[in-house]
């Protein structure tokens, strides 16, 4: 049984877009903080630009979403976060492609898009990145029944809450070094907001 | 925010035009990219040299395009690496066939947007080569970590591997001596204000009246520390220090780069340049020239960075030679 | 006050230290004066070109000491013309027997202190001229007030009647081509924030954070207004309306200088640069070249201002003439 | 009857000295409101340069402690003031010249230090500049008995509240014009100041 579907797909990526813009300035202040203070314009260009995209193209598979999504961001964001968000639906595309997506083919889809953020980022789990996000939500994908995958909010949740507390040693924020303790990682704030605008289109609760 | 801009979104745009349209015959743009290259891209049988970075460094990288330099310049949005496709536009642009190597700043988004580029342009059979700059001493080098940042001395690596091209080198011998350049170029920066990316609104940071950021990123990122505001020549002192422990400059002859991050005036600046050569002399390290000025800025932000190159004959010669660009030019020996 | 200075009594001293000792192979500094010459001058037959005036406007003058632009550049203390005494240790220093050229920005105190140093200098037998650059429209022009401030159209005047004096061209000639060229430039600038002179240590005015001063001066004097701030077309078309009403450049050829008063970030002046062409063409007014950067600043003002300088073959020959300065480098053609 | 020594003309430089230096941010803030916000920072430097080379020196005569300040602001000052202070010392110098300096020597010394501000200037009375104090002074000695010179002080007074009155159509505050109403000239006031010293030197009472 597919748990995604094309209309969903493209829904998807619309509510990521409304989130991106709603939280523009919080995003853009968290990289202001241990950053370069544009992930949030970055965020907002390219999911904008995302939108535009799939609204003037006629879709049959989620793959081809999902490969348009990775087009848009590589060719609109730029710096790390356009290639590793850009690579990250290119894989999901490249495992979807040709298939339903059923709840396996979801996993592997995020399992294959985490790692293609890592073999692009060369960050490791905990290092205070997006990446944390994206390999801690492929693991619990994997962990949990399907009817549990509202959990993937909290996850995240609890994800970020753990970045703050890290040294970042990759991006920007690595340069602050132990001053980036205390601060919220803006890479894995935004991959938040991916995965709960996932939460609401797929209508998974959560509190 | 006080800005002459009309509006956020088309700050880069306007800007490209803007510069295009002032330099209209030295330099030209892609159409539909947000590259700028030589007017007379390609040159027959020269290897070709792209670099780029997000915008608000100017004059970087647009004005180090010309003959004796770079051949294109790929400009993102502000302080935000270009992406690939943009990249791969400048590659294929000023590849001649002798191909074309890649300067690029060490940030990850920089870093990965220009390796996605040349990936493409390797599968369309043009062959690229990459060196990464990283000479602020102000970040810790390590493999575990993103590494050294890319600064002011980034604009040492295009004159000189831009002046061997011009002679007709190989792509290799053009690696090998950006490559030598970065090994032997150190800069470190100073923020007393902050800059403001104008999408964003809001100042990246600030800074109390008394207080000024050492080591600072040249996209505003944190520095080492934020220590009350001394006088010129001991923050002189005190980025001298690190750069001149990081590698052995003595009894080396060097070049110096002083560089304004955009608001400080130039007067400043020669204040700066008068304590570096005096500190230069005290350990015996002869100055080969000086440049004073703005080369790598951050939109308006006041500070500057010291650059320090160690020099052999060879990278003397590269200082040397013609180069015809706007912010960088060498005149011909008469 | 956020400066990277040692002291304010200083600052002067320190730049000029700074300024030779970068520049040493083009500058030298007449012993024990604030005076900045040609390393090579006197040069023989050739008329001596002099200009100068308060410091904080750099690179004015000393970025324009060189072969084909001035001979000499007398620094006055921040924002106050240089004395007498120092101006003529220049005129002596420049002057082979062919006679010297007094380039001075029409303020009193700059036109008293060279006066008086041209009386000197003709008590000493040597042949003085003079002409004043007074090109800001910014204010009123009338002989019974001190009349229109000159402000950065002095460049074109440093570089046009430069050439022609290193040609051989006899003074007579050189003031001729110096006054036809300040016959045809015109200027005027905006501020959107105030400079802070050292010894003052408190900024020179204050501006609200939505407001501009259309027509600054480049000490900070008073402008024609102070509105509220706009989009960077609209503040440009103001600017270009009163110069385009003040000669009549239709159908002429220009040549435009935008110039950054210190703080205002290249980008910004590519933006001003692309409005300031699309003005020109939608006139019939067409751009012979143009020049963006910072020229003539205001120690750390942010703001810009436009010149336009209307166009003979005569003065193309002059502008287009080779260069030898660090701040209007142009190169032989080859 | 010499009016004025050589001890009172060195007394007088290093009065001056000391109000320029008590006054100089006052000076300045009065030109940045109407000038370049220098003019403190000028007298101050000129006559701290002024004692500096008086205490170096010795002089038989009124005249020679009036070239020295003449030459030391001339070369010191720089600006539109230095010229034009400079000119008013030297003017006075030449007319005391060889001579003792009774109350007509200074008179013709204030009228021909006048004179020359005028004539280096081109200003003339009322356009907003330190003119109007000479020429107000050196009218004033000529209408008054020595006596009441010390009113000297009011009438240097009085100027600068008339200056404030004015539209300036010399030197830098004339760029403002109707603007530069309100606002007391920056040249006129430290003119006060060298004839509050001079009143001070010589003891002449002033209310
Ligand atoms: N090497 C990396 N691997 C994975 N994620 C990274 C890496 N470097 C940076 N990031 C993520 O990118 C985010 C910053 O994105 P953004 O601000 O858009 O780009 P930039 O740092 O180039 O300005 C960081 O918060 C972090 O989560
Ligand atoms: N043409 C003039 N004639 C007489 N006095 C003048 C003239 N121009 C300016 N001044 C005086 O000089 C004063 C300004 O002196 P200062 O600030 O030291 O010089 P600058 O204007 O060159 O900065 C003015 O307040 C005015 O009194
Ligand atoms: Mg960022
Ligand atoms: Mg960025
Ligand atoms: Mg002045
Ligand atoms: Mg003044």
């Amino acid at each position: 049984m597919s748990i995604i579907t094309v209309e969903q797909a493209i829904a998807w990526m619309k509510k990521i877009n409304e989130k991106m813009q709603e939280n523009k300035d919080q995003l853009t202040a968290l990289d202001q903080a241990i950053g370069d203070g544009d992930h949030g314009i970055n965020m907002a260009r390219g999911f904008e630009a995302v939108v535009e995209k799939i609204e003037d193209t006629d879709y049959d598979s989620v793959s081809d979403v999902f490969k348009s999504a990775a087009m848009t961001l590589m060719a609109k964001v730029g710096g790390a976060s356009g290639p590793l968000y850009g690579t990250a639906f290119l894989k999901m595309s490249v495992t979807t492609q040709g298939k339903e997506v059923g709840s396996s083919q979801f996993q592997q889809a995020i399992r294959a898009a985490s790692a293609g953020i890592q073999s692009r980022g060369q960050a490791d789990f905990g290092e205070k990145t997006l990446y944390d996000v994206w390999y801690q939500v492929a693991d619990f994908l994997e962990e949990e029944v399907v009817d549990q995958w509202g959990g993937i909010v909290e996850v995240c949740q609890a994800t970020i809450e753990d970045t703050r507390e890290m040294i970042a040693t990759k991006g920007r924020a690595s340069y602050l070094k132990e001053r980036s303790i205390g601060k919220v990682d803006p890479g894995s704030m935004s991959s938040f907001y991916i995965f709960e605008s996932l939460a609401d289109v797929l209508d998974w609760s959560y509190s | 925010m006080k800005k002459v801009i009309n509006h956020p979104d088309h700050v880069v745009e306007e800007m490209i035009q803007g510069i295009v349209t002032a330099q209209n015959e030295s330099l030209k743009r892609l159409p539909k990219t947000n590259v700028i290259t030589r007017s007379d891209a390609p040159i027959q049988g020269k290897v070709g040299l792209v670099s780029g970075g997000g915008s608000g460094h100017e004059p970087a990288h647009a004005g180090y395009v010309g003959k004796g330099m770079l051949d294109a310049a790929v400009v993102g949005e502000v302080f935000t690496s270009p992406t690939p496709d943009q990249v791969l536009e400048a590659i294929k642009a000023v590849d001649s066939g002798a191909g074309v190597l890649l300067i690029i700043k060490n940030y990850t988004g920089d870093v990965m947007n220009f390796e996605m580029a040349a990936e493409m342009a390797e599968m369309e059979g043009i062959q690229v080569e990459k060196v990464v700059v990283n000479d602020d001493v102000a970040v810790e080098d390590s493999t575990f970590t993103t590494g050294r940042r890319g600064i002011a001395g980034t604009i040492f690596v295009h004159k000189i591997s831009g002046a061997l091209a011009e002679q007709g080198a190989s792509l290799k011998e053009v690696k090998r001596i950006a490559d030598k350049t970065i090994e032997n170029v150190r800069s470190m920066g100073v923020a007393l204000s902050s800059c403001t990316v104008p999408a964003a609104g809001k100042p990246s940071f600030s800074l109390a009246e008394n207080e000024m950021e050492i080591g600072i990123g040249i996209h505003g990122e944190a520095g080492i520390e934020r220590i009350p505001m001394q006088e010129a020549d001991k923050i002189v002192n005190i980025l001298m220090e690190k750069i001149l422990q990081d590698i052995d400059y003595v009894k080396s002859d060097a070049a110096v780069l002083i560089n304004g991050l955009g608001a400080t005036p130039e007067m400043e600046l020669y204040l700066v340049s008068r304590q570096v050569q005096q500190l230069l002399q005290d350990k015996e390290i002869e100055t080969y020239k000086t440049w004073v000025g703005e080369y790598m800025t951050s939109l308006e932000m006041a500070g500057f960075s010291i650059t320090l190159l160690k020099l052999d004959e060879e990278l003397k010669q590269g200082l040397k030679a013609a180069s015809q660009t706007l912010a960088f030019p060498v005149s011909y020996d008469k």
